[in-house]
This record gives structure tokens, sequence and C-alpha cells, in this order.
């Protein structure tokens, strides 16, 4: 089969999977649902690649139905596989394969139900990322967050149920701001196909409805994506859902909205000028917002889940600078590094699977010492952290690297400062937690207040080993493919339409400051009472309003975060005012 | 280490903070408000371009039926396929909580004395129950000429496969209409969609092209593959909202000796 | 026509997504924000709807009309049903959410139902 | 724009800001099933007989119908420390 014809398989195969093990799940043998799951994202896994391949020389576009456009006007549906779409969906595919292995037997208790979320989750992902229609995104869209929905509340238990609220209530919101933002494009450019709403708006005079499209659009997938000041919903679903669903939804669900806006962008937005003028602006310092806030939240968190969710906004902010840059580099840095980030999240988040699974919690203080059975989790976990830090190694630092490139590109060299501090704090953070629970480091915590969080435990059923190879294999992954990707996302940032700009290749010297930071975090961590007191008074000093304020805004209530939404809305509408 | 328990914005604190922040956004959306084009006299180039083609490619007078099943059928299999998660997420989420068990009784509240139910109100709940179905049927399959079809005459189907359980007794009915039939319902409904997209894959067609003969316009069972859609989409719905009514009035029953979850 | 008067849906979809969140925002029961959130699609609706609405037009369906009868945009009019479908999801999923929150916490009110917090 | 859309618009605003107003969540359903019924008949006004259909069957039919279930089932529950709970 060749790769044209190949667009509608990935998704609407394991849609009609799904829809016959929820009609006959209960009639399969009980290991049934795990074996055809797993061997469906392995399929998909399979034609996503084929596409990849076949989309190197160009784009491939389908037309459902046979409909291709009459008289230039768009009648019906296209996928416009791209390379940046394929390679993505594959990683994806690839990230629910190990998942799902990670998951083997954990969820069997009602039918196939998790299986069938499980799928429809990810056809609806590989939907959104090849997709050509804007519309026809909003629905993958929308598959998508309901499945995520669903899968954060499956446990039942209070805090799940209620991060669920939390999450469902912000993106329904956000998917409706992208709802309204296709109508007012549909209104302007007559045509829900992105190339030529594209067109239309390349060549159309300047219009108020072009931007506001832009700001709905845009607000709804940094809904999804997490991005500072609509990332409040994050930490409380991805803490709480059960771990092999935090990893897709850490691990690529939300790198999902960035990678979404990036397609919208250059598919619709590269021929208005207030919008590129926004995008470089605001959107940068959005980005670089949530970088500062979600690793100086990480730092601030014991609860290793909670932990790890901040710091996926983080990490996500980078991957929006990346897009506010926008160049060659930038787009390039972006896609490796979601791959990177979204390996080195999953294994992490695989670690806390065990640790709950074995250790009955994952709160660090509690954990103290009691990982020292398990150590191989806790070599793999500090690798994690060595690499979440910027160790210069792997697919995360090729992705950095770029960026910063794109950064000294456009004259920005006050971001390297930025991703030295996201990458050192996430990364001070989860080393400081496996010191403290792997190998009993700093001293026993006294008058810490008492764990924040209820009972956790999941279901021991699996072997260690077992879990632990599941865990590796990221990591792995990642470290193998050093500098084996970049060639491909720089294909595939051209394919999109990125420009190159000249920039000069950056010094290794990022990468290392990044993991000196980190240490240092860790250290501090672990051993801050040590420290001389006049010292310790002062960080103290410092420290204690800042961290007070943040934990006043990220409060839990729904209420705020809708709030804050307005504020963001705000903010675009000031960005606009003042370009 | 982490802070004490965030207490967050005061209610008012976050009111002021929300207008505020609509006060910001106001001039922005009165300025795209005067720019939108004229309301009712601008150009509808996708519109007319459907309502062109539709009625003689496609032999059907329904043209929201002809974009949602063929033009933009896609769509609705994600749409399908949409109801489909939601259904097995509010399953997952109000039976796991509750447990398999439909012998219940219905639950009470305050002091409301439990009415018996009378011949009268069995009565009119038939009745209602059967013109209700006969409608929803009516709707359906009237999809590719007047307005109505899968979806809305799926809904209608559900409520009345409600009001014929609310008349007749509901836990009778409950073990002769198990939960699997309905799921069964539910997700081969959504996947004939999916199979009716692939059977032009495996002629070499695209995927969800018609391969079926399209009939006579104007006629009730004109448009071709459309048609089947049409039938996957009415089963999917109507199993689909028929669980979920199913799972929420569960929660209103008590399940005798259940202990306190 | 009088030029304000057209510009009456854009401000009926913009007020119903102003008044919907300013319901959610102010909220104290977790049902009542739900029902807010159908407020704020109530907008969608209007907007895409009225995007797609032409003066003088019949409703897409040719049943007892020519083909060449001038008639409204059949495409928003596909978009809303995906978009009413949405809405029922939402809304049965989040209402199954908040039923099992109840239980478990007893309370429906958003500043208490905050997550990561013992009971 | 005929005076009968205008009036629906406005009727939609109305309904909606009653159903974003009511607190009370027993009210609210009423507001919503008027609301749904505002819509319906805007959608009809605006020739999109189709949605409206749907608009009247889930809108103002299924969705309150959940939302009374869950009322029901909320009164019925005393809460996990025994306390009644409106």
């Amino acid at each position: 089969m060749t790769a044209a014809l190949l667009p509608p398989w990935p998704v609407a195969g394991p849609l009609a999977i799904a829809g016959l093990l929820l009609a006959g799940g209960r009639l399969l043998p009980r290991r049934g649902p795990d074996v055809i799951a797993l061997l469906t994202t392995l399929g998909v896994a399979a034609a996503c690649i084929l596409l990849a391949i076949g989309a190197a020389d160009g784009p491939i576009v389908y037309w459902f139905g046979g409909w291709t456009p009459r008289d230039g006007q768009a009648i019906g549906i296209s996928f416009r596989v791209d390379l940046a779409g394929a390679s993505v969906a594959s990683f994806i595919a690839g990230l629910f394969t190990i998942t799902l292995a990670f998951a083997w037997g954990y969820f069997d208790e009602v039918h196939a139900h998790f299986h069938v979320l499980m799928l429809l989750f990810m056809a609806s992902m590989v939907g959104f990322c090849l997709t050509g229609d804007v519309f026809n995104m909003f629905v993958w869209f929308e598959v998508m967050s309901v499945a995520a929905f669903s899968l954060t509340g499956y446990e039942l238990k209070a805090s799940p149920l209620s991060g669920a609220v939390n999450f469902t209530v912000m993106n329904t919101i956000g998917s409706y701001l992208f709802l309204g933002g296709i109508g007012l494009a549909y209104a302007l450019a007559g045509s829900l196909d992105m190339a030529s709403i594209g067109r239309v708006l390349a060549n159309a005079p300047a219009s108020p409805i072009a931007d506001a499209a832009f700001v709905l659009m845009a607000t709804g997938l940094l809904v999804k994506a997490a991005q500072v000041p609509f990332h409040f919903w994050l930490p409380d679903a991805h803490a709480v859902a059960p771990s092999p669903v935090s990893v897709i939804f850490s691990g690529v669900m939300v790198a999902l909205g960035i990678f979404g806006l990036t397609r919208l962008s250059f598919a619709m937005f590269t021929g208005v000028p207030a919008v590129m003028a926004v995008t470089h602006t605001l959107l940068l310092g959005l980005g670089v917002a949530s970088v500062v806030v979600g690793g100086a939240m990480a730092l601030l968190q014991r609860h290793l889940k909670r932990m790890l969710a901040f710091s996926t906004v983080s990490h996500t902010g980078m991957l929006l600078v990346g897009l506010a840059l926008g160049d060659r580099a930038g787009i390039a840095g972006l896609l490796t590094y979601l791959a990177g980030h979204g390996l080195v999240k999953a294994a992490l988040f695989m670690v806390a699977g065990i640790l709950l699974a074995l250790c009955g919690g994952v709160d660090e203080i509690e954990l103290r010492g009691k990982g020292r059975q398990i150590w191989p989790a806790g070599v793999a976990m500090a690798v994690g952290g060595l690499l979440l830090a910027g160790a210069p190694i792997g697919l995360m630092d090729d992705g950095l690297s770029s960026l910063a490139e794109a950064a000294k590109a456009a004259g920005n060299v006050w971001l390297l400062p930025v991703f030295a501090f996201g990458a050192g704090s996430t990364g001070g953070a989860v080393l400081r937690a496996t010191g403290r629970i792997f190998a009993g480091l700093g001293p026993v915590a006294g008058i810490e207040e008492q764990s924040p969080t209820e009972q956790e435990q999941e279901k021991a059923d699996r072997s260690f080993p077992f879990m632990l190879v599941c865990a590796v294999v990221p990591l792995l992954a990642v470290l193998a493919t050093s500098h084996r990707v970049d060639g491909l996302a720089e294909r595939a940032a051209v394919q999109l339409g990125a420009v190159a700009h000249k920039g000069a290749p950056v010094s290794s010297l990022l990468a290392w400051s990044g993991v000196a930071f980190a240490l240092l975090l860790a250290g501090t961590g672990l051993w801050h009472p040590a420290l001389p007191r006049p010292v310790l008074k002062t960080a103290k000093f410092l420290v204690r309003p800042l961290a007070a304020s943040l934990s006043y805004v990220h409060s839990g209530a729904v209420c705020d975060y809708v709030a804050w939404l307005v504020v963001g809305l705000a903010l675009f509408t000031a960005a606009f005012a003042l370009v | 280490m982490s802070a004490a328990t965030p207490r967050g914005m005061s209610p008012r604190m976050r009111l002021v903070l929300f207008a505020l922040a609509v006060l910001a956004v106001l001039p922005g959306v009165v300025h795209v408000a005067g720019h939108m084009p004229q309301f009712g006299a601008h150009p509808l180039p996708y519109g007319d371009a459907i309502n062109a083609a539709a009625p003689p490619e496609r032999h059907v007078t329904n043209m929201t039926s002809a974009v949602n099943f063929d033009y933009r059928g896609f769509d609705t299999l994600g749409e399908e396929f949409m109801l489909l998660c939601a259904v097995t997420g509010v399953t997952v989420l109000l039976r796991g909580g509750r447990g398999e068990g439909t012998a219940g009784r219905p639950g009470r509240t305050g002091h409301r004395p439990v009415l018996p139910r009378t011949d009268a109100v069995v009565l009119t709940a038939r009745a209602g129950a059967g013109v209700l179905l006969l409608f929803g049927f009516y709707v359906a399959l009237h999809a590719m000429t007047t307005p109505g079809g899968g979806f809305q005459g799926g809904v209608i189907l559900a409520s009345g496969m409600l009001l014929v359980f609310l008349g007749d007794g509901y836990a009778a009915w409950r073990r002769v209409v198990r939960s699997e039939a309905m799921d069964a319902c539910e997700g081969l409904g959504a996947t004939l969609f999916a199979l009716c997209g692939f059977a032009g894959v495996l002629l070499g067609l695209p995927f969800g092209q018609n391969i079926l003969p399209l009939g006579t316009i104007g006629d009730l069972f004109a448009g071709g593959l459309m048609l089947v859609e049409n039938a996957g989409v009415t089963m999917a719905v109507g199993g689909g909202f028929l669980v979920v009514f199913i799972e929420f009035l569960e929660e209103t029953r008590v399940v005798p000796g259940a202990d306190e979850r | 026509m009088t030029g304000w008067l057209d510009v009456l849906p854009w401000a009926v979809a913009a007020w119903l997504l102003g008044i919907g969140l300013y319901g959610v925002v102010t909220s104290r029961n977790v049902v009542h924000l739900i029902g807010c959130l159908s407020v704020v699609q109530g907008a969608t609706y209007v907007l895409l709807l009225s995007v797609g609405f032409r003066t003088g037009g019949i409703a897409p369906v040719f049943y007892a009309k020519p083909p060449s009868t001038s008639a409204v945009d059949p495409v928003t009019h596909a978009m809303v049903l995906t978009d009413v479908v949405v809405g029922a999801t939402v809304t049965a999923l989040l209402l199954a959410l908040v039923l099992q929150l109840h239980k478990r916490r007893g309370t429906l009110d958003p500043e208490e139902l905050r997550p990561m917090r013992p009971k | 724009m005929t005076p009968l859309l205008a009036l629906l618009f406005l009727l939609v605003a109305a309904t909606g800001t009653g159903v974003a107003l009511s607190r009370n969540p027993k009210r609210q359903v009423l507001a919503m099933s008027a609301n749904g019924m505002a819509l319906a008949l805007l959608f009809m006004a605006l020739q999109a007989p189709d949605v409206a259909f749907a608009e009247i069957a889930v809108g103002t039919a299924a969705i309150p119908l959940l939302f009374l279930a869950v009322l029901a089932s909320i009164r019925m529950d005393h809460g996990p420390h025994g306390t009644p709970k409106e």
C-alpha cells in the first residue's frame, strides 16, 4: 500500500477497534483487550512511520470521500500529512505502546473500558496531528479531551474526581473559545480548510476578525497546553490521574496544544502581520512565564506527581518559546524537545507509578529512604532528573540547543538563563526527591506539616522488573536517538514553512549550567538545615513571600482558574491593541 | 517545601479580578463586533457550493444531512466516537462506584410518599412511549429528505425507551434489556459508521466515498451509503443516550445492603 | 436596516460568553457551574448560526423547493450539530464526576472541592 | 434583521442570563429548559430546523433530565459524614 492511501487508517482503524471492543469486550478472554489494544497501537505506529517516510518529499493531502476542492473552494475534509504531523503521530503511537505495556493487566476490572478510552485517546491525537481542516481539528481536540476527562477520574477517589472537574471545566471553556475562533475564521474566509483560510487571510486587508479568531483559537490551545495563565488545571489533573494516564498526559497531550498552535500559525496566520507580531512578543512572554512559574512550583512540591506536573508546565513553556521565535531552528527545536521531554517525562511518571504500586505513595517526605530496596528505579529517576536539567546528551539536549540557537539568532540572549532556570529547577526538584526517596539523603523531616494528600496506592500486580524495563525504555530511546533526530526535525520545520535565520551554535555552557543549578538546588533542598544560619535566614526571607504568593495563586478552586483565563484574554487584547 | 494548603482568592477578590479583565477585553469585543461581516448579507461560498452540488450528486434534499454524512462525514465519525467515549466515561464513573447490580428500589428523599403505580400511569406512559418511539423512527428515517436524522431520532428513541422503563416498572425491564445489549448497540452503531468509511477504501476509493446506488432524489431511501451511516448513528446515539439515562437513574435508586462508599 | 441592529447577533454571542463566565466565576455550586457552561456554549451556537444566516434564504432543505432557491449555509448547521453533541457529552461527564465527588466530599461548593487536600 | 429575529436574539440573551443567575439548581434546571426552548425557536427563525430539532431533544429534554437525576441522587446521598446536604 502506498503512503497516499494510508492517512485514514491510523485514525479510523483504532476507532473501529474501540467500538468493537466496547460492543464485545466482555466476550474476550481476560487478557484479550490488552493484546488487542497493544497490537492496535503497534499498527498505528507502523502506519504513522510509513506516512512520515511518504511525507518526506512533501505533504500528503488526502480528501475524505474524494471531495477534492472545486474552483478553489474546499468542500470536504482533508488530511494534510506533513513530516512534522506524521512524526509526532508516530511518537504518540509509540508512547501509547509503551504505556499500554506498562499498564498491562492494571485495569481489568471494568471490562475493556480502559482500553476503549485509550484507543479513542490515541486515535483522536493522531487525527489532531494529521488533519488539514480546522473544524475537524476541533472534533479531534474534543474527542481527546473527553477521553482525557474520563481517564482522569478513573480511580473514583476524591482528589482524582475534583482534579477531573477542574480539568473538564477549564478545557471545555477552552474548546468553546476555540470553536468561536473557528466561527470567526469561517465568517471571514468562507472555508474550513486551513490552507484556504491561510490564503484568504494573507490576501485580505488586515481585519480585527482575523486577530480575534487567532486569540480565541490560541486561548483554547494554550489551555490544553497549560501555559501561564491558563495552566492551573494541569497539576490538579496530572497529579491524580492513574500513572499510565499521567504518562500520556504529560508525555504528549499537553505538548499537542503547542503543536496544534504551531500548525495553525503556519497554515493560517503567517500572512497576518499583527498575529505574527503578537506571536513574537506575547506568546514569548507567556512561554517564559510558564518556564519560570512551572520551575518554581516544581521546586515547592513534595508530592512527586504534582512536582512532575509542574515540570511539564515549565518544559511546555520552552516549546511555546520555540514557537514564538518561529524560525527554522526554533521549530526544529520545538519538535525535538517535544519528543525528548515526552520520553523523559513518561519514564519519570512510570517511576512514580512504580513507587505508588510498591511503596504505597509518592510523597517525598513520607517515602524518605523507603526506595532503597528498589534502587534501580532510583537510578532511572536520577537519569531522568539529569536529562530534565539539560545534561548535554540525548534528545532533550539537542532540542534545547536548537532553541538556544534560535534565541541567539533572534537577539534574545536573555532567554538562555531562562532555559537554564527552567531545566535546572525542574531537574533539581526531581534529583532532590530521588536522593531523599532512594538514598534516604537529608535529615529526617521533623516539623514538616502533614502530607496534603489522601492515601494513594496503585495495584501492585505487575512485577517490579517488568515495570522498570518499561520505564527504562523511553530513557534509552532518548539517549540512543541523540543527534539522529535533528535532521528530521529541521526538514519538518522547513516543510511547515519556517525560515532559517543565521545563528551561531551555542556552547555547551548552557547545558552544564542547567545541571550545576539542578545539583545546587537539590543539595540545598536536602541539606538546607546545615547551611550557616545567616544564609538560611536570608534565603528564607527571600523565598518565603515568593512561595506564598505562588501557592496563593494556585488555589485549586476552579472559579479562580476561570478568572485567570479571562485575564489571559485581556492580555491578548492588550497585546493586539499595542502592536 | 510545600507551603500550607493554599487559601486562594476570596470571592470578592476573584470578582474584582474578573471584572477588571472583562473591562480590558471589552473594547476588543466592541471593535471586533463592529467589523463583523454584515449579518445575513455576506458571501457563504462553502454553503453555496454544497447547496449547488449535493442535490444532483447525492440525490438528497436535506443539505445538512448531506454535509453531516457525506461531505463532512469524517467529522461525524469523530463526533460518534466522542459520544461513545463519553458514554464509556460515564459508565466507568458511575458503574465503577456502584458495581453492576441492577436490583434496587427507588431511593426516597425526605418524607415524600412513594405512590403506587396506577393503571392510568402505566397506560399513559405506554401510549407516550409508543408515540415517542414512532416519532423517533420517523425522524431518523427521514434524514435525507426533511429536517431530522439519526442524531435527533436516536435521542428521541432513547427518551421513548426510558418512558417504557418508567411506565412498566423499571426493574423488570432492566432484566430484559441489559447493559450489555445497549453497549453493543452503541459500539456496533459507531463501528458501522467507521466500516462504511472503510467500505470504499477496500474498493480502492477514498475513505467514506459512496459505493451504493444513490436512488431517486426526494425518495426516502435515496442517498446510498449515507442511509447506512444514518442507521449507524441512530443506533449509536440511541444506545448511548439510553446507557447514560440508565446510569444516572440507577444513581437515584438504593441498592439493598450497599455499604457506604 | 439600521446598523446597530445588525450587530445584535454578535453582541448576544459575546453577552452569553460573558454572563456564562460570570456565572462560573461566582458559582458556589458545581451543578450550577455546569449549567453556566451551557450558557457559554450557547454563545458558540449563536455565533455559528448567525454567521451562516442569509437574509431571505430558506432552510437548506430542497424537498418542496427547487435546489436553485437561495438558502442559508448548511455547513454551519452541521458544525452546530456537532457542538450540541459536544455539549451533551461534556455535561453528562461533568454531572457524573460531580455526583461521585459529592459522595466522597459531601459538598458541592467549588471552594471546598479542591483537589489534593484531606477530607 | 427582522423584528422577530431581533426579539428571539434578545430572548436567548435573557434566558441565558436567567440560567447563569439562577443560584438554586432546581430553578436553574427550569431556566435551562427555557433557554433551550428559546435557542430552538431562534434556530427555527435562522432557518436551521435540523439544529432546532436537536436542541429541543437535547437541550430542553435530555440534559435537564440528567440534571434532575443528579439533584435527586444528591438529595438522597447524605455525604461521607452522614449529614444531609442540599
